[in-house]
């Protein structure tokens, strides 16, 4: 029992830090808002050189074989500069194919991934934008040894600038809607993919993505066909929690930027954070960030324990969709008005907050997830204790 | 206590709302959408803006003589609100008729008074600076007497409607030696005097523009910057050195009423008016409890809103005046209206992102945009913190820090 | 529109103050504690004799006919003071009998409510604690032209104190739970009724009361039998609204009493009060009592007016629940370890506002019928309609 | 990282939880129920604290020579936690112990630590004085130097344990003259010295006396009177004047740990374990969303207690000191406390209002009796307000005020 980072892992946090820093200035962060990829090509690159997008990738595959907890580490530092490369999209769909795809999805897509030469995303969501089971209508139908898709896909990341994309869809109905998933990746590139632009909070390219008889061959199906859905909970579980790694890294980043103002802009006289209504503001963001960042990192470490985690990814986004939003919020409150004028760079982190605070779950999904689980339990429930998820 | 309308003020509103929709075309609401909510910002909404003032309905509680009808302040109140609601503003929220009324010489209010009335003219309020947000009274901009004329210098912060307003309502320091409260002064100044240059300040809501719904939704605020503005010793509004009196009753007055009502609760009626119309594919809001739950949480502080405001109308119309009043309300509703976006944002989940233009919106993304801003209703015209400190200091009589 | 009080409204309030701060100190309230009839007879008698307890009766049973919103005015005061009387459970019980009592009713408990000569309470409550009529299982059985009642009623306010009861029970089982309910009136010194009290966080005097065969008569029935939920669920708004107004009462007081602290007491050289953590505690205060009082009149005042006013009533309750409760915690927050000891005063406030907190209605409840009646309402809603409750 | 207790840690908490079932008895339960949870209290309790005492399960990290196994701090939470659980205090709590080791001399820490662990010797905290609560630096209570003696006179609030306890750790300015922090010094005095009297301070939540298990349950706390009391120089704890120091410390370690940890979230799961298996009537609790969101909330914010907790635990045993956490864990779980106390108030409604004793309560009326003691939790040993300002002062490096 020790929770805080260890030696080599503030080695990693510290290095990473510094690589960001350096590589990642807001300019950027403003100039890939107004570029149509979205992307910096160039940051992309530096990262697979420097190894980051190869870290969680299985040493056998061409990476280096880190687990959660160190891809967490890493992932809080893209989120604290806001880097705008399509890393988490990446990350998911290919912690996805290292933990569910065959041998030779694995030879043929992750080694591309840790070169920086392949970009990968994920669509689940469609109309009904909760994260449950009986909302995937898309349809899969094996005709010979194609798999033929139809459907509309919402909220797809990244999906303009991706290569490929793992695509959830229903192969049967069935009584129980966690049954007849199937989970397939795709070449984006197909033209029975048409992608219509959604324009966000965060400024980062969203698409709703049309299907229209899309032929995959069968080998392209990720696990066995009509039994995806634990395969999608985890997929969408890992999401969550490098979403939550991503939200930690900037909320704390946006809560310095606010002490930082507090110390060195006046009133009355005196730094404004001398006034108890401003430094017990910056007290509370600390505070806030804290719970979010030990509970995020239990997920993430009890996902390399194999251990339970479904229930502490839950803890970890309900409390991140509240406090890091208050983080950015209050944040902005400090800096009165001038948070409130473009050419002034604090809205580049509230923005993404708040826009990563609504994707991956909301805190009543997940507070639902928790408390079935809880009340599911045989016996007295304790808090640490390892809890299984309910209907996964 | 009296907490409904009189038959007439009920006859009022619905002769306000059979002018609405007979008047409001819908070009008219394009051009509103288009050009935001001012007056003066597009030729329709000008025309409109024109026969509202026709009707008598602008400046209502203001003195017949310099244009108004001598009214009540809850008819005036019921005339904003539902302008307010389609988004044209014709209370003069921040307008300086109040300040002006109270100080202005008989020049001063024959002059602009009717002007505003028949919106020929309008002020943007050149208060804050730089270097002073929440310490107002801070103020370095200055009115140097030279002769019968004052030569200004400084600078000022988010003047709005520096842009298209004809005047400019200045607080300038007259007397640096004096303690900071005892030396400013009032100027009613045309936009248009030699040495006041307006650079834009672009707002976060506003890539792509913020439906005219949206809280705070301007795109564009300015910085004003005044380089020897020579201007004659009768623009001053009120007595020398008095101003910040002047300015703060003002203020007092700008923090309550139907526009800043609205601003805080629409929110409130718009979240709950889509659920009960609309579902997420097969996701029906008001099937979820959680949502249900909150939806009525936040109506009830909505109640307090209207309340708060209600109040602080019925204290206007008896002549009282604020000890603390006007604060409190703007305290609890900005500190409401976050609270209902943020609540909003977690019940629309991933919609929640979307903005205005954006296909797959709701409600041409007003929520999503209200997120960009709804936490300014607790930073302009007086911080929450700086509203806390008053209600404590002069409705409490508690100590200063 | 005018929300504040006007001049009689002041002068009632001016009055009331007056007598509640001069007749009802700490340690009467104090020593009512430890009594075992639990309230003040003198007090009692003088509130009959200044016209307090026959101010919301009508003139012609032998009252003064205000209205609603003077009872809460006077309400309020005995909230302040805490007054031992049992006011809120006579004002409960008399206003049904006044609303949908007979003439014989009326004309036989009213006027001795109003010369002071008869407390009255009401039992609804059961073992399921929510207000629904499907929580009714009491039963009462015709018999020639006598009821005869048995079941177990909980959380009666001041039952040994009582002359009469109203009694709530069920004479048939429907389909709808709101059908075959029956309200009647019964002396409380008959032998079928046990009392066993209850030993509560505010000191009041609140019983299980077991019920074996009362027997009332007929005529006893106020209102008419198996129709009696329309009576009932006015009783509880009445009731409810009422508390609302001895919280308000309470909670401003209890903040006077910190605010005044604030001001006197000193810490690093200067009163408390001076630090913003503080004082802007007292605005909070303020303010959450402010927003408490402003919807409990609002409701009181419909129910004057007759307009509808049962989610006022919900408003009022669900918003005092919780920050009446608040207003009473940053009370005892700001006396430091000094509220806590029982030789000092401000627990006498804060345990009555938090057991009121828990009567009539949760915030979950009182939340319930307000969003269902928000979307049961056919159109738009906008704030301040008249909107209907459902399920009435 | 390490999220997780070892095996040998994992053995400990069953061997310890082993130890209760065998020897907790029914007896030594409703004595805890009875006298409360102090080890020397009943007799019953003082043979059980005995037994545990001989298991070396008292003081498991104080070094061997004191008595204690030299053990780590993480074994101790973990022997802590199990014991605090069924109401006994094995962890020295607010005991000075940190303090003694920290500073005393050789000749203190054999006569005090060995004395601790065994119960024969406790202690009373003497810090809080009438006049000063949070400005605890502000003391006024005197010790004058007399020869080889000191000379005491002065009276201390809050001495919960003095009517007990066999000696009383005494905070007392001892250069009146220098600035206030550094002009203190601590004393340990034998609470049978001459000159000291106690006076007891009922609290709130005992009529009729809270269940064990209530955050903030004693009875009793006491007023002690300090009138000439002369002790030896040799009870000094540390330098002279310098006692300002030695006791933050100590009490920086006071705030952290399974006691402090447990007062906050044992509601959590109390509340959830009671839902699980009881109803009100036909209400499930369990069956009501309003209830259920609440009990997810709750439990998420408990998570975050026990985190900040183990984050503590955490540097203590790689013996780094608090720059900040300490006072932030100070601050997030007695306010989680509070807002789980208040959310299950409305959850169970009328029953909420049940104490100890009487008919029809629930779980020993320990929710309505939190419901009026939960907020001490965050006012004691420091308020938040104190602990806002130590975050932004120590963690953030923010101006004082």
């Amino acid at each position: 029992m020790d929770v805080l980072p260890n030696e080599e892992e503030q080695m990693i946090r510290n290095s990473a830090r510094e690589f960001f820093e350096t590589e990642c200035p807001t300019s950027l962060v403003r100039e890939m808002e107004k570029s149509d990829k979205g992307y910096s090509e160039e940051l992309w690159s530096k990262m697979s050189e420097v190894g980051w997008l190869s870290l969680a990738i299985p040493e056998s595959y061409g990476g280096s074989g880190f687990g959660m907890t160190t891809l967490g580490i890493v992932m809080s530092e893209t989120g604290r500069v806001l880097a705008p490369v399509p890393f988490h999209s990446t990350m998911t769909a290919s912690l996805a194919i290292s933990d569910f795809g065959s041998d030779k999805q694995k030879q043929d897509i992750l080694p591309l991934v840790a070169d920086g030469n392949q970009i990968l995303t994920w669509a689940f969501s469609e109309e009904d934008p909760r994260y449950l089971p009986e909302t995937i209508t898309t349809s899969g139908e094996l005709k010979g040894d194609q798999l033929v898709i139809n459907g509309t896909k919402m909220f797809v990341d990244n999906f303009e600038a991706s290569d490929q994309v793992i695509i959830v869809c229903r192969t049967s109905t069935e009584d129980d809607p966690r049954d007849g998933i199937t989970v397939c990746i795709a070449d984006t590139n197909n033209s029975a993919f048409t992608s219509v632009p959604l324009t966000t909070i965060a400024k980062d390219k969203q698409s709703r993505v049309e299907i229209r008889n899309l032929s995959v061959s069968k080998d392209s199906i990720i696990g066995e066909i009509g039994k995806g859905w634990p395969l999608v909970s985890d997929m969408l579980n890992k999401s969550t929690a490098l979403l939550c790694a991503q939200l930690v890294g900037a909320a704390r980043k946006d809560s310095e930027i606010a002490i930082d103002y507090a110390k060195n802009r006046t009133a009355f006289g005196r730094p404004i954070a001398a006034f108890q209504s401003v430094s017990h503001m910056c007290a509370d963001m600390t505070i806030w960030v804290d719970g979010c960042e030990l509970l995020t990192f239990e997920a993430l470490w009890k996902m390399d324990q194999d251990l339970p985690y479904s229930i502490e990814v839950s803890q970890a986004k309900s409390f991140c969709n509240e406090k890091c939003l208050a983080t950015a919020r209050t944040s902005q409150v400090i800096h009165g008005g001038m948070g409130f004028m473009m050419e002034f760079d604090l809205h580049l982190w509230y923005r993404r907050i708040a826009a990563w605070t609504m994707r991956l779950g909301t805190t009543y999904e997940h507070r639902k997830k928790i408390a079935s689980a809880l009340i599911a339990h045989d016996g007295p429930v304790r808090l640490g204790m390892n809890l299984e998820a309910v209907n996964i | 206590m009296d907490f409904a309308y009189t038959t007439e003020q009920e006859n009022l509103r619905q002769e306000v709302q059979a002018f609405i929709s007979e008047n409001v075309t819908e070009e008219i609401r394009t051009e509103i959408e288009q050009f935001g909510s001012r007056q003066n910002r597009g030729s329709l909404t000008s025309g409109l803006y024109k026969k509202i003032s026709d009707m008598g309905w602008i400046g209502i509680s203001w003195p017949k003589e310099y244009g108004g009808q001598g009214g009540s302040r809850i008819d005036q109140y019921i005339v904003e609100e539902e302008f307010s609601r389609i988004g044209v503003q014709v209370g003069g929220a921040g307008s300086g008729a109040p300040a002006i009324l109270a100080a202005g010489t008989e020049e001063q209010k024959k002059y602009f008074l009717p002007g505003m009335i028949s919106g020929d003219i309008s002020f943007a309020l050149g208060f804050t600076e730089p270097q002073g947000g929440a310490d107002l009274a801070g103020l370095q901009c200055r009115a140097v007497r030279d002769g019968d004329d004052f030569v200004i210098n400084g600078q000022k912060m988010y003047t709005t409607a520096a842009h298209y307003a004809t005047h400019v309502y200045l607080m300038a320091r007259t007397d640096p030696d004096a303690p900071k409260h005892k030396g400013i002064s009032i100027f009613l100044i045309p936009m248009d005097t030699p040495g006041i240059t307006v650079r834009p300040l672009w707002t976060i809501q506003n890539e792509p523009k913020a439906p005219h719904k949206t809280t705070y939704g301007d795109d564009r605020t300015n910085e004003t910057f005044f380089e020897n503005v020579r201007i004659p010793a009768s623009a001053m509004l009120g007595e020398e050195n008095q101003g910040w009196y002047v300015g703060a009753m003002g203020l007092n007055l700008d923090r309550v009423g139907a526009s800043r009502y609205l601003l805080s609760v629409r929110r409130d009626e718009d979240i709950i008016n889509w659920t009960k119309e609309n579902s997420l594919g097969n996701y029906q809001l008001t099937d979820d409890p959680s949502v249900t739950d909150r939806l009525a949480d936040l109506w009830i502080d909505g109640q307090v809103c209207r309340l708060m405001t209600l109040r602080s109308m019925s204290m206007v119309e008896r002549g009282e005046t604020f000890t603390y009043e006007g604060s409190a309300e703007k305290i609890w509703a900005p500190e409401h209206g976050v609270r209902t976006t943020e609540s909003v944002s977690q019940m629309l989940g991933l919609y929640g992102q979307l903005l205005n233009g954006s296909e797959d919106n709701i409600e041409d993304g007003v929520f999503a945009h209200n997120l960009m801003g709804a936490f300014q209703s607790g930073i302009n015209h007086g911080s929450v913190q700086v509203m806390k400190d008053q209600v404590s200091r002069r409705g409490l009589g508690l100590p200063r820090g």
